[in-house]
């Protein structure tokens, strides 16, 4: 039950851009991969938490899949939007307005896009986080979904920066944002549900930093077929 | 896992159709979104209260609505903050232009689908406040946790609020008593088992036969510390303490008690653990003037109990005894 | 064992005390022998009601003693029928010259000492009368039982008993409408789990985790029978349909439906166990003019449900809505 | 925590009558027997009861052992009738008022002696037993207490009436009742909580035919000694 550990970056040379299909399969690869991991998150909820993070994200990516259909010739912003309004409107909990705050945010920065450059790319995840940062009233450090995707953009920046190709750079970054998963382990919980627990919440893997990086490794191996 | 359900999937909608079949004199079901409502909603002329919060601690919410209580109650799943689109749903059905009032239990979850939810309202022009009850005094308020939970005083509460709702109390009256309850309750809880969330199948967690859990939320999560099991009277005393010395309650003071079961505990047991609270009360010089003593917020099928206090005054005494008539709370009529 | 109790011999003691300080504005709590009476006892003019049994069953029957219901219960020791000198000390408390009936739920132990007691009362030139309860289908009264048990419709018999003493029935009458009332009830339970007596200190029996026990009684006691795991839906109608085929009950009837939990049963599951019973009643043309669905007659930490089904006719369904005013059951007040 | 089996019957010639301080020693070997065997008791009512027989007894002769030394001068018709009318007022439950019956009855038969001829306790003892079934509406057979008293009865005066001393005659009795008691467990309940099992109460042993047991071996116990 365990989710699989991100490949090695041995990734052939491909486009240096994202299509509005390849984001139609990376929500598709990504409501898969929630719903193969939904007891495996639930489980790491039940430790710290309340026991419904997978149950939950499924719930919300299973909607995302019946509403994608209607978007299928849609622009990259449109997609995102559609996803992040329905993760809002059907999840609830704390991950539901965070993860579909996300999803908005990201799609308002590529509005009527349907491909999208390395760059564009790091703007929309950058537009996630800070959403997912004001809404959260969150930063780094505080055992969240955060301390996932923060470690991954930064990689991404940079490795970007250094010249490395999309693929190569997404690579790298999936293992970054593993890193952060796993960053979480040692962490005293500041906010959300685990921080009730005070020094309880040190040794556990926080949930939703678990199914970020489960989500970008479904846009790696989207890029990567 | 043991349950009187048909499927994991099913069970909210199961009880929610069972709910409006027992009580449809009072309150009325809708799905998708799923809300409950109060029949004569919306009542004119006054402000319509909401509360909302994931199922599993039932009767709160939707038991607790009707005449003298809660307009409306937005379920979520399992533990889940409901979605903004039935807050909003629910919002639309009751307010009756003298404003809507949130009663929000602070959780990461609530708050943030409430404030979803108010922005919805604010752009259909509908008067929205909100109110965060946070009364555990087993969290402490700090820039290290999300701040206190909301427990066993939405209850006192809704009630409270509810009647002075129902007596004409403008919003921002409304809004001021909520402040004033949340600034005089105080509650602590512990669990002698976990609950088993359906779809996880599993107990959240396991306690050996001579522990328990202390500090606990109504999530079933862990709590604070665990704690060797031990008297009734010693346990009462790990619950009462904290809370006396938090607000803190005061010789001389006059308190609503509430006695609560977090699901599978029998009122036999209820009651010793209010025979302890009163003595240690007592000793105190405290003076419990009202009290309600069952399992009215809980935690699906956690055995255990929580203590609240609220200090009273004659305002709050005369609002808590007006009458009520909700499925779970009812008086005077 | 993990319970909120002080210890096993102190555990009827505390519960009691903590009854008398959280409703002495209804009934008063007199202790060796044990004894709950109602606050204006006796009452004038009035024939008045007991009931009693071992505890372990609450609220049943402390927790319905006050207005339109009985003046007295004697709890026993935990699931031990109460000694007649209890019952007779009741007796001389409550009696106002009009008569007392005893409501005695049909086990060996209970007839056996209201019988000891009743033979008390008539030294004592005090006018007894009492009624067995025997609603429960899942044992046949035959040669080869003690005969069925008195189960869920022991509530509802001293409500609407209750009801018509405070109208001013007199005791021939209350015994009439008592009669009527068993006639006319049929009840069913089952268990998920077993309970723990607290001086045993494990549970009474073993259920493996992918079965129930169908049949059971309020005590404990193992069923009539195992049975695999099922849906809400399936142990529904493993519960209605005996009690519909026993009376029988029939298409057109109206009936009042108790759903009770055996005290460590959520609300949400007891809800949606009321909307397959409801859906089974209706597939048979029967309908469900009142209900209450809670955890009422208990079996200490049990996990599980019963249904009882009452016919109702007008004058019990006035008599079900009079007003009635215990701390489990309140009403019109 | 199982109950001795009866001696085998190895009795020292005694006196052939019963005085009352034999009564007391007697109901306090009773008492102190019930109080050892609480839990074996309850457990046999937990199989096919409400796991209370244990607990009820030994509060019924608890209170008895209170009691007692108010009518440690008193005659034996005394001490049966208060250890009755004790028992009856502070059991509850079934065996409350059939034990309790059962003393009481015994008791009326002696008003007034302080020595009982074997034939005095033979009238007694079928009281308590007459007492026993007009209570309890029950006869032999049904799985009840009274499989254990009655073949004790019946052996106590077959035994007597073939000559034998009260001792040698009472030890018989014993053993009669320990297989009364045993003959309980391939029996259906007809009577009391087990009834409602059906089929199920087959298998178990009485947990009343074992308290009964107890008794037998408390006043054999006295005599022996
Ligand atoms: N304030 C916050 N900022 C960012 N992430 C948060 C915050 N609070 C909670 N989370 C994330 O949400 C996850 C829990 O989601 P979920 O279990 O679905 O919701 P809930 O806590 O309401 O049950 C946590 O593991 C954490 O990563
Ligand atoms: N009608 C009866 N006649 C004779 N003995 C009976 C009868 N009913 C029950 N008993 C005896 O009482 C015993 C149970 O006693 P106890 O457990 O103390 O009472 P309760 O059944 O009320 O819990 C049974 O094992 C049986 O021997
Ligand atoms: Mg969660
Ligand atoms: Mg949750
Ligand atoms: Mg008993
Ligand atoms: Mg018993």
């Amino acid at each position: 039950m365990h989710p699989g550990i991100a490949l090695g970056c041995l990734i052939a040379e491909t486009a240096m851009h994202i299509t509005a299909q390849q984001i139609l399969v990376f929500v598709g690869k990504a409501a898969h991969s929630i719903q193969t991991q939904r007891d495996y998150l639930t489980d790491l909820d039940a430790a710290i938490g309340d026991a419904d993070h997978g149950i939950n994200l499924d719930r919300g990516f299973s909607a995302v899949l019946i509403r994608l259909p209607d978007v299928a010739d849609q622009d990259i912003g449109t997609i995102l939007k559609t996803v992040g309004t329905t993760l809002v409107s059907t999840i609830g909990g704390a991950s539901g307005p965070l993860y579909g705050t996300a999803f908005l945010r990201a799609g308002m920065t590529v509005a009527g896009r349907f491909t999208l450059s390395p760059e564009e790319l790091v703007v929309a995840l950058e537009a996630a986080m800070l959403g997912i940062q004001t809404r959260g009233k969150s930063m780094r450090g505080e055992k969240t979904m955060l301390d996932a995707l923060a470690p991954a953009i930064d990689t991404l920046k940079a490795t970007l920066a250094s010249g490395d190709d999309l693929p190569i750079a997404l690579c790298k970054s999936v293992n970054a944002c593993e890193t952060g998963m796993r960053s979480t382990i040692p962490m005293l919980a500041t906010k959300g549900r685990a921080s009730y627990l005070g020094e309880r919440s040190i040794g556990h893997q926080d949930p939703g930093a678990t199914s970020m990086f489960l989500l970008a490794q479904a846009l790696l191996d989207t890029l990567d077929t | 896992m043991k349950k009187l359900i048909n499927t994991p999937d099913h069970l909210l909608h199961d009880a929610l159709a069972g709910l409006a079949a027992a009580h449809g004199d009072i309150l009325t079901v809708r799905f998708n979104p799923d809300l409950v409502v109060r029949n004569d909603a919306p009542v004119a002329n006054k402000v319509a209260l909401i509360a909302g919060g994931g199922a599993g601690h039932e009767p709160l919410h939707t038991g607790f609505v009707g005449r003298g209580m809660l307009d409306a109650a937005c379920p979520g799943a399992i533990f889940t903050a409901p979605v903004p689109d039935q807050i909003f749903a629910a919002t639309k059905s009751v307010h009756s232009g003298q404003g809507v009032l949130y009663l929000v239990k602070n959780y990461t979850g609530d708050t943030l689908n409430f404030e979803f939810a108010a922005e919805m309202a604010e752009l259909a022009d509908i008067e929205v406040a909100t109110v965060l009850i946070h009364d555990d005094v087993a969290v402490q308020d700090s820039l290290y946790t999300a701040g206190r939970r909301g427990v066993g005083l939405t209850l006192l509460l809704e009630k409270i609020v509810g009647a002075a709702a129902e007596a004409g109390a403008d919003l921002a009256t409304c809004q001021q008593l909520a402040a004033q309850i949340s600034a005089h309750g105080r509650s602590m809880g512990m669990a002698l088992t976990s609950c088993t969330v359906p779809h996880h199948g599993k107990p959240t967690f396991e306690l050996p036969a001579d522990e328990f859990e202390l500090g606990i939320g109504i999530h079933g999560e862990p709590g604070r510390q665990r704690a060797k099991m031990a008297s009734a009277a010693a346990i009462a005393e790990q619950l009462a303490l904290p809370i006396i010395a938090d607000l803190p309650f005061q010789a001389g003071d006059e308190v609503l008690a509430l006695v609560n079961g977090m699901g599978a505990t029998p009122l036999i047991e209820l009651y010793v653990m209010y025979n302890e609270l009163r003595q240690i009360l007592n000793g105190h010089g405290i003076t419990i003037t009202r009290r309600l003593v069952g399992n009215y917020i809980t935690a699906l099928d956690m055995a255990g109990c929580s203590f609240t206090l609220l200090k009273l005054d004659p305002q709050l005494t005369t609002l808590w005894d007006a009458p009520v008539c909700t499925p779970a709370l009812r008086w005077g009529v």
